[in-house]
């Protein structure tokens, strides 16, 4: 179980010559991910790390059959093309590393993954693992013990410091996702958290914030309304952040007056969703809803 | 990247939206000509930090001396930490109504969205908070783009004459195609004024740029950066993403997130963070020496604190760049150093060496900093 | 019953102070159509035959509450644009009567509509009618008796023609559909009879296609592969037509070695749609796939 | 509209693809400067009709002499009923391969959609028949427009080196351009041909231009009807659908669909329908005489038969257009006239009054045009 991905996802790496392309590419392979082919315009033909890589995904899906997913490493003037291209091809799951993409692009290509029900993990993200299944990205695998904690973050390495703490006390992870850190992002926390209601495994779901944007409080505000729910246990990172800075990510800035911490910290709690303070306060708080 | 209101405003008018008259001045002498010529004025501070009117930044002059006056005033103040180097002079417009407009992206909708309120002059953020009721919102497509009727709505909302349809339609057309144009994340314009004769003037004007977009655009690139501190310029000429904060504790961390979780411990644990320096993902030794560096030559900062959550980022790699600006600069402040993950051993063997403990719970780390920071 | 509008449809006329638009709304409400509004910019707050006028859609949803249906008669340089007001306002049901609308425009407005669940009946349509409960659309309205045949159409006279055909010999019609003379339209064969399908009423229905493009075909292919089906009788005009020449509606034309008389008729008669060979055929063939 | 092949290439040639150095002539001696200058020249009829190949419309001429004997032969001649007025004189091209390419409104995806396929050189309809599975389609959403994977595709379906990845790009990138900025139901290059040299080369070109969006293309709008005859030029110029076609029954009708099924009965019965002319919706008087006018003036048709479904139309109209067209020109053929719908009493009565018979039923009206057509 888990979501998005599973063993038996057959995936595609975007980009797979490309320095960090190949140097995920043998990690995942490393992890038991199933890559089928990659791609590299002009470098048909060849292999990286044992993976055929093709001039286009029609080729490769000519050759291959049908791919589940793809992950994508391309340059930002490069990425929109290339989600266009997986989704045109049958792709289900496409998730974008690429930073720096630009806004306006990942608005269309965006809306246009939604309407036909493809799932766009990212722009930015660090991608999404099920646990000793499948990992599309670039986490470092060792942090995630396998469990039934759904984990969806808009962060990276702080997403890597609490499933750290959760596996300190014996807490696994059934499937990690990053949402991304652009302003606009193909999942947001809603969509992932229904997934996370549909999947036996997962019994509570650890939702990793920052500020920027009203993804918080939005997901407060439907999950008052659910009748059916697991428990939600919430970190918020940027309580110290000054409005109208970008605090690295594009999509981490307090402005028009939005997403400031203590507008999501009491949306959240107003929603019965404790909010930790520290990143090791997670587990303790998770053991308080889990009510052990 | 945010535009400046004079920045903005030219472009608008290029667009066709009617502004006020008026020049950018960066001294007294020219705001007297400027009023001379032009008669009653306003005079508004240049600056992109928000909040500029309640600061005093926005004054009329009656007569040309005291434009002179009032321009000698702002050109030597700051606001909001702002320092004031350019004026706009603008003409007094008689005006009866004051209107908001703005086209942004929603990221819950994930498209552009028109705001518009008759409750113009306020800023957004309090007439949404106060009045979400006052605010119509008409979303756009984004593969089908402007389309009239939206002119015909924001005419209705406004509660317009009949007469000004065309204006109205210049306004909102031209705002889309800004957005398109210039990869504009915000076209706003508050006031949009009903000046006493009837006409549509965009009384302010701000534009944001998206950043990830500036490559388009090469003559906004090149004043990317210019509202930054020196010190935050010299962070990112290094590539880091670097804001500056008021507390007296220098963080080192890698990721957004994580940086932010760690400024925000020191003050869940009472001290307070000096700045917020993410050094990125898999960075080498010598990024991490020049960010040590800059961290312990900065001024109002008593302690250094790094958090690396190792995963492409090495430890080891960490540890030498630590290392090496240290040999460079002196141990001139304390170093908490916190490390996880890829080759730590080595990484904590090399900063031992040196004298320098190395942590692996972020809690230890962030705790001994504020202790440090408070001798 | 009968699909698409029926007697509780909510409807507004846009363009309805127009010459074409203030004629047919007359015909219209004498049917007894429910027109709670009309647009005509600029002219909101008068009357047209005593429905009230808006200048927008927005305003005429928010006097009269939701609307279901419209129907445009504005010239082809402002349809696209009325097109989305009415689908950006909630409306389910657009009949595009208006003639000449450039190609690429419909291309975007049919796909946006499409997408969105809603139904775009035309451009450059008579419209739709179900008879004795809803009319709109610009169709003499006495030639159509009530009954349970379906009548989807590419045409107009040739329509009412059939239906007159299919009165004499005492056929009467459930809903009364014109697809619209463009190259490109919002319905097609196949979505409106899916729609019969599901009708009660209708028993039978009655294709009547031209030359030009390849709907016919594409039905045919559909409807052979159908498990639960209803007879279906055809008629297509435009045997005698050269190709390469516009046959009066742009939709019209053979060109690119697709749609002409041949394949059409004989694509349908492998599926088992009998084809009518004159107009007053098709109630004779209908008696025959009915088994009378 | 459909767009010369010369017309074409200028577009094409505009938006950066390349074509084969040429001219176009209108005399002998000009196809002789054109083949002095330029060696070895291929002559090309320029007309809108298909199948102009195999009409003999397209010759090699290895000299200036030969190329003026050419010349002199095409021009004098005409191509399935349209007179060669113009040549296209182009350098021969050496080619290793003939490839397709075209852009096209698909109606029933209703999207753009390429067709690629390594056999250019024939007709893409045969080809679709023969051999569909070696066309590729990649259908592109009109909200997003051009996306360079396309490109990428297109090398691969046409079996391209690498290295022409650039030009292919220029290619498709162009032609969807060409779509838009012409708003233009095809775009075909046909052949697409790989020169010896390995370069990409259209041989051949077709643009058709979206009539209901000529009035956004002025220039274009000017050209408008210049493929029609002298008489259909007329009936549109009276605001009429005209289509002439070769039979002796002249006919009129209202709409499309009704006009087409009435040429269609008239073949069922055993006549044929010497036109196709639609008096369109709600015609009034003064167009039906002209209508009249037009068809008992036109040489062909032996018989005239007027089949209108009154809805909108009044018979009453009709019938005093015909008895005005009647007194005008005289009654120099039968006309059978057809009539049904909104005052079809009093339009009976005033055909009648003029010894004019007015049928209820089609078929009956049919039967009897053709049997008069006979004698």
């Amino acid at each position: 179980m888990g979501i998005l991905v599973n063993h038996s996802t057959r995936a595609i790496v975007q980009g797979i010559t490309g320095r960090e392309g190949s140097f995920h590419t043998k990690l995942m392979l490393d992890y038991g991910t199933k890559i089928v082919a990659g791609t590299s315009p002009g470098k048909g033909g060849s292999y990286v790390h044992g993976v055929p890589v093709y001039n286009t995904i029609y080729e490769a899906v000519r050759e291959q059959g049908p791919i589940d997913a793809s992950i994508i490493f391309v340059p930002a003037r490069f990425a929109s093309d290339a989600v266009y291209e997986a989704i045109d091809h049958g792709i289900r799951v496409v998730v974008v590393i690429t930073e720096g993409i630009p806004l306006h692009e990942e608005v269309k290509f965006v809306n246009y993954a939604k309407i036909r029900g493809v799932d766009v993990v990212g722009p930015n993200t660090p991608g999404v693992m099920t646990v000793n299944e499948c990992k599309l990205g670039i986490m470092p695998a060792h942090v995630f013990k396998r469990g039934y904690v759904g984990l969806v973050s808009r962060s990276g390495t702080l997403t890597y410091e609490i499933a750290r703490e959760l596996s300190k006390r014996g807490y696994g992870v059934s499937t990690v996702i990053g949402l991304g850190g652009d302003p606009v992002t193909g999942l947001d926390f809603i969509d992932v958290y229904e997934r996370f209601l549909r999947d036996n495994e997962t019994k509570a779901v650890v939702l990793i914030g920052e500020i920027g944007g009203d993804a918080e409080e939005r997901f407060a505000t439907y999950y008052t309304k659910l009748t059916y729910k697991k428990p939600v246990v919430a970190y918020i990172a940027g309580r110290t952040a000054p409005p109208g800075k970008r605090m690295g990510h594009a999509g981490a800035i307090i402005s028009m007056g939005m997403g400031d911490y203590k507008s999501k910290r009491s949306s959240l709690e107003n929603a019965d969703i404790p909010v930790a303070e520290t990143p090791s306060q997670v587990p303790i708080l998770l053991e308080s809803v889990l009510g052990k | 990247m945010k535009l400046y209101e004079y920045e903005s405003k030219e472009i608008a008018s290029r667009y066709g939206i009617l502004v006020p008259r008026g020049r950018v001045v960066v001294s007294p002498s020219e705001a007297y000509s400027v009023a001379r010529e032009l008669g009653v004025v306003v005079l508004k501070a240049q600056v992109l930090v928000g909040g500029r009117g309640l600061a005093g930044g926005v004054r009329i002059a009656e007569s040309p001396e005291e434009a002179y006056n009032i321009a000698e005033k702002l050109l030597s103040t700051s606001i909001r930490g702002e320092r004031v180097e350019k004026l706009l002079v603008e003409e007094k417009v008689c005006i009866s109504r004051e209107l908001y407009l703005s086209l942004i992206v929603d990221r819950a909708a994930r498209r552009p969205v028109y705001l518009i309120s008759e409750m113009g002059g306020v800023e957004i953020e309090e007439l949404a908070k106060k009045y979400p009721e006052k605010i119509h919102r008409v979303y756009v497509d984004p593969g089908i783009g402007y389309t009239d009727y939206i002119a015909r709505v924001s005419l209705q909302v406004l509660k317009l004459p009949w007469t000004l349809l065309q204006d109205i339609a210049n306004t909102t057309r031209a705002m889309y195609k800004i957005m398109v144009d210039y990869d504009a994340e915000l076209v706003e314009f508050n006031p949009l004024a009903l000046t006493c004769d009837n006409r549509l003037i965009a009384l302010d004007a701000k534009i944001i740029i998206d950043d990830n977009s500036l490559y388009k655009h090469p003559e906004l690139q090149r004043l990317y950066g210019r509202d930054l501190s020196e010190y935050e310029k010299r962070a990112r000429e290094l590539g880091f993403s670097y804001v500056e904060l008021d507390g007296d504790i220098g963080v080192i961390s890698n990721g957004a997130g994580l940086t932010m979780a760690t400024m925000d411990s020191i003050l869940y644990y009472g001290g307070k963070p000096a700045n917020f320096l993410d050094i990125g993902g898999g960075a080498h030794r010598e990024s991490v020496r020049e960010a040590v560096k800059l961290m312990l030559t900065h001024p109002r900062s008593r302690v250094l604190l790094i958090n690396i959550f190792g995963g492409i980022t090495r430890c080891d790699e960490v540890a030498i760049g630590i290392i090496e600006a240290i040999r460079e600069i002196g141990l001139i402040k304390p170093i908490i150093v916190r490390m996880l993950g890829t080759n730590e051993e080595e990484g904590r063997r090399i900063l031992r060496e040196q004298g320098i403990e190395v942590y692996s719970e972020m809690d230890d780390a962030v705790k001994v900093a504020v202790e440090l920071s408070k001798r």
